[in-house]
């Protein structure tokens, strides 16, 4: 198979669903003349056009409206906010229009859109530059949310988006772009809904998604050398949430611990926790912990960031407190 | 410099059929349309006026719930703009939009059933007042966030641009929302693309109690089209002929030389923001002064001095318009309501398919 | 101590505060002329004149703005959004600049500004009037996020939020607005970040905020007279969450059910759920259950908005499902 | 139609306490400003070219993280800009800020420790190059949402006339800002209530990878003042002392008569978006161009030719400035990193009080 970069990924994946279908189209700021801030649409302005890669304004309210007034006429447009950060002046249009149009018009509508983006902190961007606000958006009936966390899974599940008639937060993570992994050669589609089991183990359940899957993956890699085996649960899709492989997983290892790259308080976790709890009560035998952001506004200095991301020692550390409690 | 066109704009309306019948009429407006197009907008002036009377009336039974926003004053800017429309063209609006489904055609008794929240209703019911929808006459939707239905039309006209179509879109809403950000961004856009949408500004003088000089640097919204170097311009909305008149000239250049325009309607509400609205922000004067300019009376006035209309006709087509908002309200109050264990079902359509 | 109406409650202490410090102002839609769209700030234009009660232009995102800039010089604004469901058009000033800040800028300002607005769903205001957020600003540091249930907690936390330096998002719902309750004449002021105990009982722990309050009492009352002592925990304030509060009654009822007004899923509830299983693990003998929106668009139809809203017969129905599992 | 003003709207400037020394000047810019105010332009502008090339170093090299966004080439919109401020006015603007707060009179020390991440940052190493900040100086920080910071700009305006002072706001932002709703909403509501606010669009040709022509449907950014009837004028970004002359203007203006402006300042960034961006989306020919009409060069030029300054003098200007730049990389190099103790710290203010 293949070996490439998730940002490969993506751009081999855009490329394929654009030539297979034409009312596939993307909008975004600097996707075109400037191949992508990031670099993930690099190519597709001199294969398909500017009618077909259309770079915006600054204007994310209009580019989020535009795609969903174009997907209520058939086309299937794929929008890139250049990060997560920029779109709360989207939001409005993505919750109260894309996420409710379908329901509130009795069905008489469509919306096969994707709003591709990166989240994630590091790099020193500081605060309004280094959030997570996916749990948000999956807090919604009616808007779908993704985070594969492999390149593999990074353009099977965009297939999935693309073709689906939803619409979808895509979630991407700056600092999965350069992760490299094998993607098959033949077309795959990962329905959404589907959480992965990453890594099997029996001792504890590492839950995770998006760019918190690889740290599961560390982390589990040196539990193993202690004797400890981890089992990760890579979330794949927020919403719809597979509470089914999480609590399969639990009742197996009966602990569980969820990394996450937003804040805890009132975060991804925290569904998490509740979930399992709820549906795995009487095979729990310690609380669900939760690893995520310090609950501070995300420092520039590089020793305050480095203090606010969850990292390895602190995962660790809420394994060993979860594997003290006796069964 | 903003360059903004005069009223006077050169037209090209529909193929006009029967001409003839009145092409001697002194009223340059009627002179311009055939006359079984006049009584059908006088008819559909008529009809809103009616359902929306009597859709107070149910709302003050407490058949209807939620918000009712209602287009009493407003049918002249209603009808004009809508008639206006080729029916290939889209139509999208606000959460006061009772009148513009009408005027494009939906049963006025799915729509009266939507306020009743019935399943035969526009939207099954899920909707309400806000959120009729009718994809068979192409009007795609009344929306409740003040602007927000403003991007999707431009969306609407980049789909119709990409498709390589000739349709037109028309988007209505109040001057209360050219002070957002979202009139701002859709209207750049359009623009900036070359996107086939006209947008007409229904000016009824006020945002829930708040007048145009409150919320506006420039009360002539009009010219807000100076930003976008778009065609911007100002018509009576108690003239339905001036406002179809200009609609279709908008709705000319957005088709042909893909050039949107900011048409505003200059018009009054007699009634509440919405039915529950009570308050006393304007004059008993001032609303005697519109009503004085009643858009019904005037146009009715005009067609019976151009002789295409008598008294008795008039009257006639009065109360069919009352028949038909009566039997829309019978109808919905005999339709069934949804089922509840429907209740999940449209939130996704990939599901369904599933 | 007199009686008076959640609305009132306001009211007053809108005229209080606005009589005590006129560093004070008020600025939304439609609140001086028209009196506020829900009349809570009605006859304050009277009393303070237009520059202490501005009437705002349809501009959620200006509003937002001026306040933060008019707090950092010093004023102390309080903005009311219509309700929550425009908030969206604003998030962005609140979470990235208003919330955000102080912090970023090294602790150098302060940003002592109210945001008031109600939330809540019924009145059949279908999909796009219907809904409660407040979890999504909960989530954020640098916010503060209180809903108090009763006129008297109204008035005393609206104070302490005008008189504190944060950004605080003040949830009132509509339909508490008719509410009448005592209200002590002398002046009272409620620290955030304490939940109240409502009602006290031993077998299971009611966890509400806002109008689930008054359901939660009427479900304990329900209760009560089959023999259920429930207790309810009125949260207050969401952040800062008072986990204590919420521990402490659980270890004393083993069980516990939350009420909400937002959908389940990444919602409020989740946080609380995952909080108690936490910090009660050991003592609880069920699940925690969660009870909120029915996860749709909210419908318009009487029906179907009935069969969505939390109603005191299905949370029966879940506090029976956690009373059967035994010790 | 827009009231724009010409770029010779009568000028209310500081008093000018030596005048005398350049009276006669054929250069009428230059006449108009005391000597030392020319010389103390010229060294802010070398010293900012100078710190941001030291930046630029320390980012390749590592010890700067994040995004840094310089102000090269822009020097003479900013300095020219921040020199028409009194003490007492406020000062917001975005991202692209370090040249304007040393312009401001921040320590150089304190905006490179920022950058560097340190505790002696302007803002304590807890924002970084995109969110300086300094209180002393009236500078109310820097924002990296585009457009986010027009709105607070407004609110800064609604509390100096809600408390009677006569300070100004001036609110600095890139032309790429000027689509977005937020532009909208806080030039409208900035005009309608009379916030002595002063709009200054840096127009430096692009937003990242997109000229102006490729997001803005009017590409002469001061027209759009036009929807807020709000006076609007183009100067010429590279010339320090129009650009100063301008935004005198306007913020005279802005303070007496509470009538805000949008001024566009026609300026080029030499070097990528920020540091990250190497791409190539404008001609090594453009870019050429606009250094031929390098702002520093250019009004050291016309300071010589005015014989208020001699070569010699220049280059110890340069030098000066050099040496601080670099003195301000040293001092941040040895300054202390924050105490990772600390990380809870500042972010609510009632709890510290408490
Ligand atoms: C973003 C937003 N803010 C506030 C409201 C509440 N609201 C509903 S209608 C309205 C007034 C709108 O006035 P205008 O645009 O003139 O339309 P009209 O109602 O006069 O037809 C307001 C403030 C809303 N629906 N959306
Ligand atoms: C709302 C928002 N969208 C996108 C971005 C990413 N971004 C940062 S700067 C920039 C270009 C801004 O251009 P302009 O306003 O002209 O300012 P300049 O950088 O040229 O000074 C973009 C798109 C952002 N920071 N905020
Ligand atoms: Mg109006
Ligand atoms: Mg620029």
């Amino acid at each position: 198979m293949p070996v490439m970069t998730y940002r490969e990924a993506l751009n081999t994946c855009l490329r394929e669903e654009m030539r297979r279908d034409d009312k596939v189209f993307l909008l975004g700021e600097d996707i075109g003349k400037f191949d992508g801030a990031y670099a993930v649409t690099q190519g597709l302005l001199r294969e398909f056009g500017p009618k077909r890669v259309r770079d915006t304004p600054i204007a994310e309210e209009a580019i989020a409206g535009c795609a969903i007034g174009a997907a209520m006429l058939g086309l299937r447009p794929v929008v890139e906010f250049m990060t997560i950060n920029f779109i709360l002046l989207a939001i409005d249009q993505i919750v109260n229009n894309a996420a409710k149009m379908r329901y509130m018009f009795g069905g008489e509508v469509k919306l096969p859109m994707v709003i591709r983006t990166p989240a994630g902190s590091g790099g020193q961007l500081s605060a309004q530059h280094s959030q997570s606000m996916e749990g948000w958006f999956a807090n919604v009936p009616g808007m779908k949310v993704v985070a594969p966390s492999t390149p593999a899974d990074a353009r099977a599940m965009l297939k999935t988006a693309i073709r689906g008639d939803d619409p979808v937060l895509f979630l991407e993570n700056l600092h999965l772009y350069n992760a490299r992994g094998e993607v098959p050669t033949e077309e795959q589609l990962v329905p959404f809904g589907q959480a992965r089991v990453a890594r099997e183990g029996r001792d504890v359940t590492l839950v995770a998604h998006s760019r918190m899957t690889p740290l599961a993956l560390q982390v589990a890699e040196k539990l193993a050398s202690d004797g400890v085996q981890a089992e990760v649960v890579d979330l794949r899709s927020l919403r719809p949430l597979d509470r089914e492989t999480l609590v399969r997983s639990v009742e197996k290892t009966t602990r569980a611990v969820v990394l996450e790259e937003d804040w805890p308080t009132f975060g991804v976790g925290a569904e998490i926790a509740a979930t399992i709890q709820e549906h795995a009560f009487d095979w729990l035998d310690a609380p669900v912990l939760r690893v995520g952001l310090a609950e501070v506004p995300m420092p520039y200095s590089k020793v305050l960031e480095q203090a606010a991301i969850p990292d390895a020692d602190r995962v660790i550390k809420a394994v060993r407190r979860t594997l003290e409690r006796r069964r | 410099m903003s360059k903004e066109r005069s009223g006077r704009a050169s037209i090209q309306s529909r193929p006009a059929t029967d001409v003839v019948e009145n092409e001697r009429s002194d009223d340059p407006g009627v002179a311009r349309y055939p006359r079984d197009q006049l009584i059908a907008m006088l008819a559909q002036m008529q009809l809103i006026r009616h359902f929306e009377e009597r859709a107070a009336e149910q709302y003050t039974k407490a058949r209807i719930g939620g918000y009712i926003h209602l287009n009493v004053g407003e049918e002249a800017t209603v009808v004009g703009s809508v008639a206006a429309l080729r029916p290939t063209d889209y139509l999208i609006g606000s959460y006061r939009t009772h009148g513009h489904a009408l005027a494009r055609g939906t049963d006025p008794r799915a729509v009266m059933a939507e306020l009743f929240g019935r399943e035969a209703g526009t939207s099954k019911g899920r909707g309400g007042s806000m959120h009729l929808f009718d994809k068979k006459h192409r009007f795609l939707g009344g929306y409740g966030i003040v602007g927000g239905h403003l991007p999707i039309a431009a969306g609407l006209g980049l789909a119709i641009d990409y498709l390589g179509g000739d349709e037109a879109v028309m988007c209505v809403f109040g001057e209360g929302a050219t002070n957002i950000g979202a009139f701002h961004e859709s209207l750049n856009v359009a623009k900036l693309w070359g996107l086939p949408v006209v947008w007409v500004c229904a000016n009824n003088q006020y945002a829930m109690g708040h007048s145009v000089a409150m919320d506006s640097a420039v009360t002539e919204i009009h010219r807000k089209a100076c930003a976008y170097d778009m065609p911007g311009e100002r018509v009576d909305g108690m003239d339905v002929l001036a406002v179809r008149q200009a609609c279709e000239a908008a709705l000319e250049r957005a088709r042909r030389e893909r050039l949107p325009s900011l048409v505003e309607c200059v018009t009054y509400r007699y009634r509440g923001h919405s039915m529950a609205d009570q308050r006393k922000y304007r004059t008993e004067d001032e609303v005697r002064a519109w009503r004085e300019r009643d858009p019904i009376n005037w146009f009715e006035r005009r067609l019976i001095a151009a002789k295409l209309l008598d008294e008795n006709e008039a009257k006639r087509i009065e109360r069919e318009a009352d028949e038909k908002a009566a039997a829309a309200v019978d109808f919905a109050e005999h339709a069934p309501d949804p089922d509840p264990a429907d209740l999940g079902k449209y939130v996704y359509a990939s599901d369904e398919e599933m």
